[in-house]
Formats: C-alpha cells, sequence, structure tokens
C-alpha cells in the first residue's frame, strides 16, 4: 500500500485512496489547483497511511514529520474552508484559475519542478552548514576629511560681509502710521470682507508693507479675521462677527 | 623580509568575514592575475579540509575562510551557541523560486506555490537570505522583486547562481509525461485508477 | 571522519576576535591538557611568521590567530574607510576665519562670526584641521592663537595658502575694515576705533 524511504522527505511517499493513488505531493498539487475535490479526500485515511509509513526507520524522520504535520493541517484548513458557505478567498494565490488542461498542466508542472529544487536546495543547504566565517574583521578606518574650497571661499564672503550694515541710504522716510493704516482697514470691512490684494492696491511697497503689519495687530487683537486657504495664497481679511 | 604572495592573500581574506572577490585581493595585495592564481593554489592545499581546520571556501564569487564543518561542533560549543534552526520545507521553496525564476515579485512565488507566500518571504528577508532588488513596474503598486543573497549563496557553498542544476533538469520527463496524464484524466471523473510511481 | 585535535583547536580560534584561554580551548574541543599542548605546538608551526600570512600570538589572555605584521600593508589597504561626515556651515566659517585672518583667538573668531564659537573650534581641534600655535600675550589671559593646518591644506586639495583666492578680492574694503576691527577689538564690541592691518 505503501512505499516509505528514509530518503527525500515526502517525495518518496505515496498514498492509495478510492479517489486518487500517486505520490502524496501530486494529491497536494492537485488539490491546490481545485483539480481533486478536497472533501473526497479522506483526511483519517490519509494521516493513517503516513503513521503506518513512518513506521520504517529514516534518518530523516523528523524533518518528514514536520512537512507532513504542514501539509496535513493545510489540508484540514482548506477542508473546513470548503465545507463553510462560500466565502471569496482572496489572497496573493488568488489568480484565475486555470482553464485548460494545458494551462493547468503547465503550473503544476513549474509547481513539481520548485518542489524538486527546493528539496535538492535542503540537501545542498544542510551540507554547507558547519562553516563559520573568520571573526577577525577589522574595524574600519576613517578616513580623510575632505574639505570643500568652494564652501571655505563662500563661507569667508558670507562671514566678512554680514559684519557690514545693510545700506538704507535707498530708503525714504516713513510717512504712514500701522495706526493710520489699522483705521482705513477697519473703516474697509464696514461693507464686509476684503482682500489683501485689493487692500494695498495703488499702495506703494512701503504703505503695503505697513498695512500687512496693521492687518496683524488687529487680527492679533481680535478685531479682524485673517483667512489664507493656502501658503502664500489670496489673503482675505474679514470683519469679525 | 618581505612577504610571499600567499602569504598576502592568507592575512587578507583572515580579516574578512566574508568573500573577497579576486579583484579586491588583487588590489589589496598588488599581485598579478597569474601570481593571485598561484597563490590561492597553495591556499587551497593548506586549507584543504583534510588538513585543516580552516577551509578555503569559493563562494558567492569570492575567496573566504571559513571553519571546516567537522569542527563545527567545537565552534558551537565555543560561541555557546546553538545551530540556527533548519529552514522550512515552505522556506526552501520560496528560494527555489528567488533562484530559478528570480527576480519575482512576492505575488509571483505565491502564485508558483499555491499559497500566500508572504510570512515566508519575510522571515527569509530577515534572515539576509533573500533581497529586494527594483521593483516590477509593470505591475501595479510596482511591488518589490525579489532575489536570492550572496548570503544565500555563501550558505549553500556556490559561486553563482549558474552553480546550481538547471530547474528543468529536476524534473525528468517521464514524471512530466505523468502528470500531463493525470491532468488528461481529471476530466473524467469516474477514471481515478492510474497508476503512479 | 573526526578532526584532529589541532584541527579543532585552528577551527575555535578563526572565530574568536579575542584570545583564547588554554582552559576555554580545552572546554570548548573536549581536548585533555597534553593533547591540546601538542595541538598547540602543531599550530605554532604551522602559523609561524616565515610560513604563513596568518600568525598564531600567545598574549597574557591566551591565544590567538592575527595577521602577519609582514602583511600590514596590503591588510591596511584592504581596511573598509568610512568617510567622515562633512563639515557643517559653522566649520566652513570657523575655517575661513582661521585662514584668512589667523592665527587669532577663539574670542575673535566668535567675534568676527557674532556667536560663540568655542564647540566648532574644538571639534576643528579634534579632527587635526585647526591647531594652536602660540598664545596671543597681549590678551588677558594670553590665549591660543589659531591657524589651519597642513592638514586642512591637504583635505581641500590645496597645497599652501596662496592657492586660496585673496580676501581683498572676496570683500570689498569697507567689509575688510570692519572685520579687521573686530579681530583687534578684543573684549569691546562697541570699540570700532582704528582699523587694524
Amino acid at each position: 500500500m505503501v512505499e516509505g524511504s528514509g530518503g527525500r522527505s515526502l517525495s518518496a511517499f505515496t498514498v492509495e485512496l478510492e479517489v486518487y493513488s500517486g505520490p502524496y505531493e501530486w494529491l497536494l498539487a492537485l488539490i491546490m489547483k481545485d483539480e481533486l475535490e478536497i472533501f473526497e479526500v479522506p483526511l483519517r485515511e490519509l494521516v493513517r497511511t503516513y503513521l503506518e509509513m513512518r513506521n520504517a526507520p529514516s534518518a530523516n524522520a523528523l524533518e518528514r514529520d514536520t512537512e507532513f504535520v504542514g501539509s496535513a493541517s493545510a489540508l484540514v484548513l482548506l477542508k473546513s474552508r470548503t465545507l463553510l458557505p462560500a466565502v471569496e478567498v482572496d489572497g496573493d494565490g488568488g489568480e484565475e484559475d486555470p482553464s485548460t488542461p494545458e494551462e493547468l498542466a503547465g503550473r503544476l508542472t513549474e509547481y513539481l519542478k520548485v518542489r524538486r529544487a527546493a528539496e535538492a536546495l535542503r540537501e545542498r543547504l544542510a551540507e554547507n552548514t558547519g562553516h563559520y566565517p573568520s571573526g577577525h574583521a577589522l574595524a574600519p578606518r576613517t578616513g580623510e576629511q575632505r574639505v570643500d574650497p568652494r564652501r571655505v571661499e563662500a563661507a569667508a564672503r558670507k562671514t566678512f560681509s554680514r559684519l557690514t550694515e545693510p545700506p538704507v541710504r535707498h530708503l525714504g522716510p516713513i510717512t504712514v502710521t500701522v495706526q493710520e493704516l489699522a483705521d482705513l482697514i477697519r473703516a474697509s470691512l464696514r461693507s464686509g470682507p476684503l482682500s489683501y490684494e485689493e487692500l494695498v492696491r495703488g499702495m506703494d511697497r512701503l504703505r503695503a508693507a505697513v498695512a500687512f503689519s496693521a492687518a496683524l495687530s488687529l487680527a492679533q487683537e481680535g478685531r479682524v479675521l485673517l483667512r489664507q486657504q493656502e501658503p502664500l495664497g489670496p489673503l482675505t481679511l474679514e470683519p469679525v462677527p | 623580509m618581505s612577504p610571499r604572495p600567499a602569504q598576502l592573500v592568507e592575512a587578507v581574506l583572515l580579516v574578512s568575514p566574508r568573500p573577497v572577490a579576486a579583484e579586491a585581493l588583487r588590489s589589496a595585495t598588488g599581485l598579478g592575475a597569474p601570481e593571485l592564481d598561484s597563490a590561492l593554489d597553495e591556499l587551497r592545499e593548506r586549507y584543504s579540509p583534510e588538513k585543516s581546520g580552516v577551509v578555503l571556501r569559493e563562494v558567492a564569487g569570492g575567496y573566504q575562510l571559513a571553519t571546516n564543518p567537522l569542527c563545527a561542533g567545537a565552534v558551537e560549543r565555543f560561541r555557546e551557541e546553538i545551530r540556527p534552526a533548519p529552514l522550512s520545507g515552505a522556506a526552501h521553496e520560496v528560494l527555489a523560486c528567488a533562484l530559478y525564476l528570480g527576480p519575482l515579485t512576492r505575488a509571483a512565488i505565491s502564485r508558483v506555490r499555491g499559497v500566500n507566500s508572504d510570512a515566508v518571504v519575510r522571515s527569509l528577508l530577515e534572515r539576509g537570505l533573500l533581497a529586494e532588488v527594483g521593483t516590477d513596474r509593470e505591475s501595479p503598486g510596482s511591488p518589490a522583486l525579489l532575489t536570492v543573497t550572496d548570503s544565500f549563496l555563501s550558505a549553500a557553498g556556490a559561486n553563482s547562481r549558474e552553480d546550481f542544476p538547471p530547474l528543468d533538469s529536476l524534473v525528468s520527463d517521464e514524471e512530466l509525461a505523468r502528470v500531463r496524464e493525470r491532468v488528461a484524466a481529471a476530466g473524467e471523473p469516474e477514471d481515478t485508477a492510474g497508476a503512479a510511481g
């Protein structure tokens, strides 16, 4: 009924059930590809078959058991899901089902190859364990500091020129006060909200700046609301209700 | 007294836990290619598993001194470490996907295996056996592409990805024919008796 | 096949960056004292400085594999280099002061920059880009005079200070006069009398 061997984990485990006979791993693959109805697979019989085979002594019994338990639990989970009312199982594996036998055969073939490759890898990794690397790694040495002469030059310009006061000769005498513009703003707001652009239309830069300062003071005193939808966007002054 | 080429190479290999490529060995030691080759021949002999507790490995595109697996027990006792748990069957499958079909996305791995593989992928990334290399711009969300790392090659004792048997050689034509047969037979639910190996 | 005693000891020494005491070697390898002694004799011969690029050192703490000093050049070339973090804007300003106005005191640098510069000066002294050259005897407490070092010149790819553009090509006469005032104006920030130089 069963051919067990101490070789490659589960690849030598074959089963003979009413619905299927052949290698166990193909059974898994067929179920995964929905080619075999999981509820037709008698899980209890499957486990009993495995346990009988397991009696044969094997070098990698623990590994094989682990793998069997893993796949058998997956089958139990799958079966219990199938017995529940249809729930859309959406996973990464949820690609549309292969429609033609060729497609199915293609995917099964690919999976079988990957499975064989995985077994070969297991052996290869096991053969190569126990190679511990040298513990004599050197701490990296700190390299020479690089200094960009252009940055030194730029720093010199910046540092040595900031001691000079900015020239102010081009500025005319200030002829308007914050108070005057605050009065202007309050007067203008009597007829409703007002944009800052409208307010300063026709003013020179100095007056526009003082008007802004006046608007800020009024807002701080709670006598005006300032609205700006986005940074640097249009600024609107509104009377406080 | 000036050191012989093999001595220079040996000293450099001692201070590197990772495999050192031939070019890096040449640039550190100042040796030409033929000198380096004969130095490596000498070291291969000196650090052969039969003679030495330290062996010269040629893995992941470079040369590495490592302990002889025969001595692993003593090393593990010394470091008071237990050998890391072997990888699960699922982890081997995911590595096989990345090695043979990669670089590929998590979703592609899950598709090949027929089960969600995200948790396994995460643990292999943590162990440094898988790494993300770029993204798949053709897929929605540009998911990361995964491939095996130099640590993986080193753990498998491989010099490069070409150092593994071709995927097609792993399953015999006979087996493949049987898969086809079975799939064809699956169309007829009554036929379940098909013999298998 | 079981490993010979010397192989076991060799493997343990490869993985340990620190010297391993005889007792630790015995307990890891399971060797008795006489076996360990003869294993060490064998390794002393195998890893002698005449033969090998790796040598067995016997130091206070025990036994250790190390690179042969003859191979130090190759090892040093192989060693990875990490670039120090680039200098801050403040560091460039302090260097500019020392380069163009130095030798000058810490206090003078702080006056020119308008902020306390002691921490920046300290870090540049540590990095070897600034050095103290004598003291300013005219100032109370005779503070140290600072200037840029040869390391600074070489880090900037310059052969001498003359490789930098002259100060008067960078700033106006008026600016220069104010800078010199600040350098000279020890402790009297308001004192704007008499431009120096």
